[in-house]
C-alpha cells in the first residue's frame, strides 16, 4: 500500500507525510482526518520555518493564514521526478506570453513559459490598456504598444475573477 | 541548462519577439550590431523612457524555454554551430540523415488474424487485420472469373489488381484520435491528416499489389467435396494445385475474404505514415486465414480451427516507406527579402517539432528486395516547397536504400 | 452507416469467419475451469509514460489466462492537461473532467466501428464517476483535463460465454482495468489525488461440475464458470478506505444482504491487488526517472506486447 | 455531466442545507420524512397506440410519459455465431449473416438448454431528457441502468419469446416531458415500471415453430407480466435514488438535496417471481418467507454527486479583499481550508465508505421498507392497457 511504501523520499498521492499538527501543508500534499498526505507522485521536501510572512505580504502573495507556531513546511514536488510539470499561472509570477490579438481596450496573450516552468497548455491571459505601463495610462494606445505574434514578459496582478480572465501589468521595458 | 547563445536574449530586446529579429540575432552572434527595420525605432525610445522604472533585465533562456518561445530558431541553432568542431545535430540529438531505430513486434492482439506494434522512437502504432467473408452473392455487378490457371501473365496480374479494387478487399484505416499527441483528441470526426494517411496506404497497397488476391479468393470445388482427403482441403484455399481436379467441374469461386486493417495510435511523435506502413506490412506478413471450405447447403463458408495458411504478400515485395522533411534557413514571411543565402538541411524521419517547423515533405518508397537486390523505388510523394530538385531526389534513393535495410532488419 | 471521412470497405456486408467446431482435441482443454484460487487476481503489467507527448499516461496488461482462448485486456491510458478551458465554457472552480473510453476495432469479437457505441459511453461515465472522487478539482481552477483510454485488446473470450449476457460481465473487468490504468496516468501527469484509485471486481459464480453452491471469486471470467449470477466492481481508495465508485450487477435475493456485503468486500480486495500494482509501478518510474530521459517506455512496451507470445 | 445537473446554491446555502438534512431527523427543504418520496399522480394507458403505456407526475412538477411498442422479429440464431462468439448478445455491429442458417447443432443445443432464451437484444430501450443528446453520457447512463436492471437474470427477455424462429422485439420510449428538475431517475423508472405492468400482448393462436399469427381480440390479450385476480405475480424493477448526508439516508432527493449528498446511489429492485430460473433454483431455500415481498437485488450504481462541483465556500480566516484570489491554485490556501471550519461549505472529496453504501442498499431493500411501499403504491395504481 501506499501509506507503507519502501522509499522515503518518494511520496505516492495518498500517502501520510505527518500529523497536521506537526508540519505545515505545501504544494503537493492535502489534509484528511487531520493528518497531511501527499497529493502527487514525487519526492518529498520539508522546508525549516523561515520567518513569518508579513501580513501585506500575505495579502497580495496568497499563502495561508500561519498557524499560531511556525512549523515546518511539507511539501511534495515532481521537479525531480518529471520534466513535464504544468504549473497554474499565480498573482505574481513572472510569465512570458505570445500576443493573440489586440482590441482597443485589451490584448489577448497565450501564456508560454511561467517562471521557469514551459507550460503545455496555452493558458490565455488579458492585458488591460490600463495595465500596459505604471505611468500615462490615458496616453496608452494598445496597437502601439502590440502586435500579434509579439513576445512580452508580464506579471500576473489578478487571476481567477469569473469576469475577467486574468489580468497582466507589463513593464514595458522588460517587454521590449 | 542555459542555452549556449548568450544573445538569444536579443529577441526581446530588439525583436519584439518575433523570429525575424531571432534570426538576425542568431546570424551575426552580437546584440548591438543587430539591424532592425524603422518600425522599431519609436518602440526603442519608449523602452527607453520607461528604463526608469525598471532596469533591463539579460534576459537568457533555458533549452525549453527558448524551444517554446522559437521554435525555428532554437532548431536553426542547432544545426548550424558555432564552431566548426562540433557536428550539426538536430534538437532531437539525431544527425539529419539520421532515423530513429525501428522495432517490431508481431502477433500481439488475438482477437485479429495478423497484428503489429511498430515503434521508431516515440512514435507507436498498432495494427490489427482481421479477416471477414464477402460472398460474392453480396457483390453488386459481380464479374465471375472462370479461369483457374494461376495468373502469370501481367494482364493477369493487372486483372487480379483491378479484382481487389474494384471488390474493395483491403480496408485500412488509420485512427489519429486516440489521445496519442495534444492536438488529436477523440470525439472528433477523423483529421484531414488521418484521412490523407489511410488515403496514403490505401493507394500503396493497391499500387505496390502487396497482397496476393489469389490467398483471398474462397473457392467452392465439388470434386474436391466429393473424395474427402484433407489434402484436397488445401484446394479450396489454393487453386494452383488443383488444376487436375478441375476438369471434372469446375470450382466456383463462392467468396472472397476481405481484410480490414485498422491502425491505432498509441503514441505520435512525428513521421506517421512511416511508421504506419511499416506497421501495415510487418501485419500483413503475420496474417494468417484460417482455411476456408464452401458448405453449399448453408450457403456460406466455413472455416477450419486448426488449419491456417499464411497470406501471400511474397509478390508484393518489402516496400519500405522513408520519408524526410526539408528544414528552411527562412522562414516564409523572410524568404521574399532575404532569398539569396537560404541554407536547409533535409531532416529523415522528422519528428513532431521538426514536422511543425518544415513545409517541404518527400517520401520514397523503395523495395531493395528485388532480383539483385538492386533498388526499385515504388513511389514518391512530395508535398510543398522548391528545395528537392533531381539532384537532392537522387541522394536521397541512398538514404532511403539504407532506411530500407534498417526495417527490413527489423522485419526479421 | 457509411462515413465518407474513412475508408469503408466493400458494400455488400461482410461476415466474421465462421468455424466448423472440432470439439475435443484442442476445445476441450480450453473448457475454463478457473485455476486460480478465488481470491488471485491475474498477473498485471503496468508502465506509466508510454505517450511522451501527452502530460501523462500508462499501459496496463492484463495476462491471457489460458492461451489462446481468452484475450488478456490491454489499456492505453492518456491524460492531456491540466489545459485552459475554451473560452466558450464557463468559469468553474474546479478542474473540469472527460472520460473518453473506446475499444480499438480489432479489440473484441466483433470489429467495432470508429463512433463510441453506448456500452463505451457507459464506461466513460463510470470511469468519471470512479476518478472524480480521487482527484483533488479545486487545485485546478479554470482548467479542464481529459482522460482517453484506448482498449486495444478487450477482455473477451473466443467462444462464447455460456452465461447469458457474458459481455456485460466482460465490460465489469474492462471497466476495472480502466480505473486503474487512469489512475496510474494521472499520477505521472501530476494532477492532484487524494490517494491511488483502483478498480476490482468481485463475482458470485456457479462452477460446472457436481457442487453447484455458489462461490465467490475475483477477477472472474465468464467463460471459465457455469453461470455468474452477480458481479460487482468497486473503485476504491485503500488508504482512505473509501469507495469512490461502486457498480453492482446482477440477481440476489434480498434477504441475505451478507452474501452483498461480502461481493463487495472481495471487490474492495481485488482493488487493493490492482493498487500494490499501480503503487509498485509508480515507484519504479519514480526511481529510474531522469530529466529528459522519460522515454524509456519503449523496452517497456516491447516486454508488454510481448507477454502475449 | 448531465448525472450531475448544477443546484445553482450559494456555498452559504449549500452549507446549511447540509446542516440541516445531517441533524436527526433530518430537515428536508419540502418538509418529508427521511424515506418518504415525492407525492405522485399515476394514470396508464394514455397511449391507445401501444402495447402499453403510462404516465407519472411528480409533485415538483417533473413528468414522464412511457410508452411501450412489441414486434414480431424473427430471431437471428447460427451454429457458426455460436462457436465463433458472434452471439447476439454483442451483435450491433454484425450483419444479419446468419439469417437463413437457422438449422443446425447450435440451434438445436440452444433449444435443449432452456426450451425458452431470451436475448438482452429484443429489448430496445430510448431515454430522452429535454436539452440533452440521446448520446450524451447522463443519458445514455440512465438507459443503461434502466435496461440492466430489466434484464437482470435474462427472466425479462424469455417472456419476448414466442417461438424457435421468432420473437417479440419490445421498444421502450421513455420520455421526460417536463424539464429535469431533479434527477429523473425515480420518476423514469416508476413510468417505466407502470408502463411494462400495464403492457399486453396479443394472444398467439399459432403452433410450434411455424410463422407465428395472433388472436386480434385485444380483450383476449394477455398481459406481458401475468396477473391473479388483478394483482401482478411478477413484477418489473423499480430503481430507487438514496443518498447519504451525515449518518442520515434520504431517499428521492430534490435537486437541491443531492447537490449536497456525501454519496448517491441508484439500487434496482425486482420482485421475487414464481417461476425460478437455474439462476435462483440453489437459493430458492430462502424464499420461503411468507410475508411481505420476495425483494431481489438487481443492480446498484453509483451517481456521480453533484455536491463535487459545487463552489467552495471561504472562511473569514483567509477571506479578503483578494478573496477571489484565494481560491486560486494555492496548495497552502487550499490545505489549510481543508480542516473542516464549521458552517463553511466544501465539496466532498474522496469516496464513501463501503458501509455507508452497504447501509444504503440495506434501508432500500429492508422488508417492509421503501421499495415495499413504492411496490404497493403503483400496485393501488389501476390499469388501462
Amino acid at each position: 500500500m501506499a501509506a507503507t511504501s519502501s522509499s522515503a523520499t518518494i511520496a505516492i498521492p495518498g500517502q501520510l507525510l505527518g500529523p497536521a499538527s506537526k508540519f505545515q501543508p505545501g504544494p503537493g500534499t492535502h489534509i484528511h482526518e487531520s493528518n497531511l498526505y501527499s497529493s502527487l507522485l514525487g519526492l518529498v521536501h520539508v522546508n525549516q520555518p523561515t520567518k513569518a510572512p508579513g501580513p501585506v505580504k500575505r495579502l497580495n502573495k496568497i499563502t495561508p493564514a500561519p498557524p499560531p507556531a511556525e512549523l515546518p513546511t511539507i511539501s511534495v514536488s515532481r521537479s525531480a521526478v518529471s520534466d513535464k510539470r504544468e504549473t497554474l499561472p499565480e498573482v505574481g509570477n513572472t510569465v512570458l506570453c505570445r500576443v493573440i490579438r489586440i482590441t482597443p481596450r485589451q490584448a489577448v496573450v497565450a501564456i508560454l513559459i511561467c517562471g521557469e516552468t514551459v507550460l503545455d497548455a496555452e493558458w490565455q491571459g488579458l492585458i488591460r490598456v490600463q495595465d500596459v505601463r505604471a505611468t500615462e495610462k490615458d496616453r496608452v494606445k494598445i496597437y502601439e504598444s502590440f502586435r500579434p505574434g509579439d513576445i512580452v514578459r508580464a506579471e500576473v496582478v489578478s487571476f481567477l475573477s469569473p469576469t475577467l480572465p486574468f489580468t497582466r501589468r507589463f513593464y514595458a521595458d522588460a517587454a521590449y | 541548462m542555459k542555452f549556449p547563445l548568450g544573445s538569444s536574449s536579443l529577441n526581446w530586446m530588439y525583436g519584439r519577439g518575433r523570429q525575424s529579429a531571432a534570426i538576425r540575432n542568431l546570424e551575426t552572434h552580437n546584440p548591438t550590431s543587430t539591424s532592425h527595420p524603422e518600425s522599431d525605432s519609436d518602440l526603442l525610445h519608449t523602452a527607453d523612457s520607461y528604463s526608469s522604472i525598471m532596469a533591463i533585465p539579460s534576459l537568457s533562456f533555458s533549452r525549453p524555454t527558448f524551444a517554446k518561445l522559437s521554435p525555428h530558431p532554437y532548431l536553426l541553432t542547432n544545426l548550424s554551430p558555432q564552431s566548426p568542431s562540433t557536428k550539426p545535430s538536430r534538437t532531437n540529438g539525431r544527425a539529419p540523415h539520421e532515423a530513429r531505430p525501428v522495432q517490431i513486434h508481431t502477433s500481439s492482439l488475438s482477437h485479429a488474424h495478423g497484428s503489429a506494434l511498430v515503434r521508431s522512437g516515440n512514435t507507436t502504432v498498432v495494427c490489427g487485420v482481421r479477416a471477414e467473408i464477402l460472398p460474392v452473392t453480396n457483390i453488386p455487378q459481380y464479374r465471375p472469373r472462370s479461369s483457374l490457371q494461376p495468373s502469370t501473365t501481367a494482364s493477369d496480374e493487372a486483372a487480379d489488381r483491378a479484382e481487389l479494387k474494384a471488390y474493395d478487399l483491403l480496408v485500412p484505416n488509420i485512427e489519429l484520435a486516440t489521445g496519442c499527441a495534444p492536438q488529436f483528441l477523440p470525439g472528433v470526426p477523423p483529421s484531414t491528416l488521418a484521412q490523407t494517411l489511410s488515403t496514403r496506404v490505401y493507394s500503396l497497397l493497391h499500387s505496390c499489389g502487396v497482397v496476393d488476391p489469389k490467398s483471398l479468393r474462397i473457392w467452392h470445388d465439388p470434386s474436391a467435396e466429393a473424395k474427402k482427403t484433407t489434402g484436397e482441403g488445401d484446394a479450396s484455399m489454393q487453386d494452383d494445385n488443383d488444376d487436375d481436379e478441375s476438369e471434372a467441374e469446375p470450382p466456383q469461386l463462392m467468396a472472397y475474404w476481405v481484410l480490414y486493417i485498422d491502425l491505432l495510435f498509441v503514441s505520435f511523435d512525428g513521421n506517421p505514415f512511416d511508421a504506419a506502413w511499416t506497421a501495415v506490412m510487418a501485419a500483413l506478413r503475420d496474417t494468417k486465414l484460417p482455411e476456408a471450405r464452401w458448405d453449399p447447403d448453408r450457403e456460406m463458408a466455413i472455416c477450419s480451427r486448426t488449419r491456417k495458411n499464411p497470406l501471400d504478400v511474397s509478390r508484393g515485395g518489402l516496400p519500405v516507406a522513408c520519408t524526410a522533411a526539408v528544414f528552411q534557413e527562412k522562414e516564409y514571411a523572410e524568404a521574399g527579402g532575404l532569398a539569396g543565402e537560404n541554407r536547409h538541411w533535409v531532416l529523415l524521419d522528422p519528428d513532431r517539432l521538426e514536422e511543425s517547423l518544415c513545409r517541404e515533405t518527400v517520401t520514397m518508397v523503395v523495395d531493395c528486395g528485388g532480383v539483385g537486390g538492386e533498388t526499385r523505388i515504388r513511389s514518391i510523394e512530395k508535398q510543398g516547397g522548391t528545395v528537392i530538385g533531381r539532384e537532392l531526389m537522387r541522394g536521397f534513393a541512398g538514404v532511403a536504400e539504407k532506411r530500407w535495410r534498417e526495417v527490413r532488419d527489423a522485419m526479421q | 452507416m457509411t462515413d465518407r471521412r474513412r475508408v469503408n470497405g466493400p458494400v455488400g456486408s461482410t461476415n466474421p469467419p465462421v468455424f466448423e467446431d472440432e470439439p475435443e482435441q484442442e476445445f476441450g482443454a480450453q473448457k475454463g475451469i478457473r485455476t486460480r484460487t478465488p481470491t488471485a487476481t491475474r498477473k498485471m503489467y503496468l508502465k506509466t509514460g508510454v505517450t511522451p507527448s501527452a502530460s501523462g499516461s500508462a499501459y496496463l496488461e492484463i495476462e491471457a489466462s489460458r492461451k489462446g482462448a481468452v484475450s488478456g485486456l490491454k489499456l492505453s491510458c492518456t491524460v492531456h492537461g491540466p489545459r485552459s478551458l475554451p473560452r466558450s465554457t464557463p468559469f468553474s472552480p474546479h478542474i473540469i473532467l472527460s472520460t473518453h473510453v473506446k475499444y480499438a476495432p480489432f479489440a473484441t469479437k466483433q470489429r467495432r466501428g470508429y463512433i463510441r457505441d453506448p456500452t463505451e459511453r457507459d464506461l466513460g461515465s463510470h470511469l468519471e464517476t470512479a476518478l472524480r472522487g480521487a482527484i483533488i478539482a479545486d487545485r485546478w481552477p479554470k482548467s479542464g483535463v481529459d482522460i482517453i483510454i484506448s482498449i486495444v485488446e478487450g477482455d473477451h473470450d473466443r467462444e462464447t460465454s455460456k452465461s447469458q449476457g457474458g459481455e456485460a460481465w466482460d465490460m465489469m473487468n474492462a471497466l476495472s482495468g480502466c480505473i486503474t490504468v487512469a489512475s496510474a496516468a494521472l499520477a505521472d501527469a501530476g494532477i492532484d489525488c487524494v490517494d491511488t484509485v483502483a478498480g476490482g471486481v468481485a463475482a458470485l459464480v456457479r462452477d460446472e461440475g457436481d457442487d453447484t453452491t455458489p462461490r465467490i471469486v475475483i477477477d472472474p471470467i465468464p467463460s471459465e464458470h457455469e453461470q455468474i449470477l452477480a458481479a460487482c466492481c468497486v473503485a476504491y481508495l485503500p488508504d482512505r478506505d473509501e469507495i469512490t465508485n461502486l457498480w453492482f450487477k446482477g440477481d440476489l435475493p434480498a434477504s441475505d444482504m451478507e452474501l452483498y456485503s461480502q461481493l463487495v468486500e472481495k471487490g474492495i480486495q481485488a482493488s487493493r491487488n490492482s493498487n500494490e500494482v499501480i503503487v509498485n509501478s509508480l515507484l519504479i518510474s519514480t526511481r529510474e526517472q531522469q530529466p529528459h530521459e522519460r522515454h524509456d517506455g519503449t523496452t517497456r512496451m516491447h516486454i508488454a506486447f510481448n507477454l502475449q507470445r | 455531466m448531465a448525472s450531475t445537473q448544477h443546484a445553482l446554491l450559494s456555498p452559504a446555502e449549500l452549507a446549511y442545507l447540509h446542516a440541516s438534512l445531517s441533524l436527526t431527523p433530518p430537515i428536508r427543504p419540502d418538509g418529508r420524512a427521511a424515506n418518504q418520496f415525492r407525492p405522485l399522480a399515476a394514470e396508464t394507458g394514455i397511449l391507445p397506440g401501444t402495447n402499453g403505456s403510462a404516465r407519472i407526475c411528480f409533485a415538483d412538477g417533473t413528468e414522464a410519459i412511457v410508452g411501450v411498442k412489441a414486434e414480431v422479429e424473427r430471431t437471428r440464431r447460427g451454429d457458426g455465431g455460436r462457436e465463433d462468439g458472434v452471439e447476439y448478445v454483442s451483435s450491433r455491429l454484425e450483419g444479419d449473416f446468419v439469417e437463413g442458417v437457422s438449422s443446425g447443432e447450435g440451434a438445436i443445443a440452444a433449444v435443449d438448454e432452456a426450451d425458452r432464451v431470451g436475448e438482452s437484444e429484443w429489448v430496445e430501450l430510448s431515454v430522452e431528457i429535454p436539452g440533452a443528446r440521446d448520446d450524451d453520457a447522463g443519458t445514455v447512463f440512465l438507459a443503461a441502468m434502466l435496461a440492466e436492471a430489466l434484464l437482470a437474470g435474462g427472466e425479462f427477455a424469455k417472456k419476448l419469446w414466442i417461438n424457435r424462429r421468432f420473437h417479440w422485439k419490445l421498444y421502450l420510449d421513455i420520455l421526460l416531458i417536463s424539464p429535469p428538475l431533479s434527477y429523473p431517475l425515480p420518476l423514469l423508472s416508476l413510468t417505466t415500471h407502470l408502463a411494462l405492468l400495464a403492457t399486453r400482448l396479443p394472444r398467439l393462436k399459432s403452433e410450434g415453430d411455424e410463422d407465428p399469427f395472433f388472436d386480434d381480440d385485444w380483450a383476449a390479450a394477455p398481459y406481458l407480466y401475468a396477473r391473479k385476480d388483478g394483482k401482478a405475480t411478477a413484477r418489473p424493477p423499480v430503481s430507487l435514488l438514496v443518498m447519504a448526508v451525515g449518518n442520515n439516508i434520504i431517499f428521492d432527493p430534490s435537486k437541491e438535496e443531492l447537490a449536497v449528498a456525501d454519496v448517491a446511489l441508484a439500487v434496482s429492485v425486482g420482485e421475487e417471481t414464481a417461476t425460478t430460473t437455474a439462476a435462483e433454483a440453489d437459493e430458492a431455500q430462502q424464499q420461503q418467507q411468507p410475508l411481505g415481498r420476495n425483494l431481489r437485488l438487481l443492480s446498484v450504481r453509483t451517481i456521480d454527486p453533484p455536491s463535487r462541483l459545487t463552489p467552495p465556500g471561504v472562511p473569514n480566516a483567509t477571506n479578503s479583499a483578494y478573496g477571489a484570489a484565494t481560491t486560486q491554485k494555492q496548495p497552502e490556501a487550499r490545505a489549510a481550508e481543508s480542516e473542516a471550519v464549521e458552517g463553511v461549505w466544501k465539496a466532498p472529496r474522496g469516496g464513501a465508505k463501503a458501509l455507508v453504501m452497504a447501509a444504503l442498499v440495506q434501508k432500500a431493500l429492508m422488508r417492509g421498507g421503501v421499495a415495499d411501499e413504492v411496490l404497493d403504491a403503483l400496485d393501488a395504481v389501476d390499469l388501462v392497457a
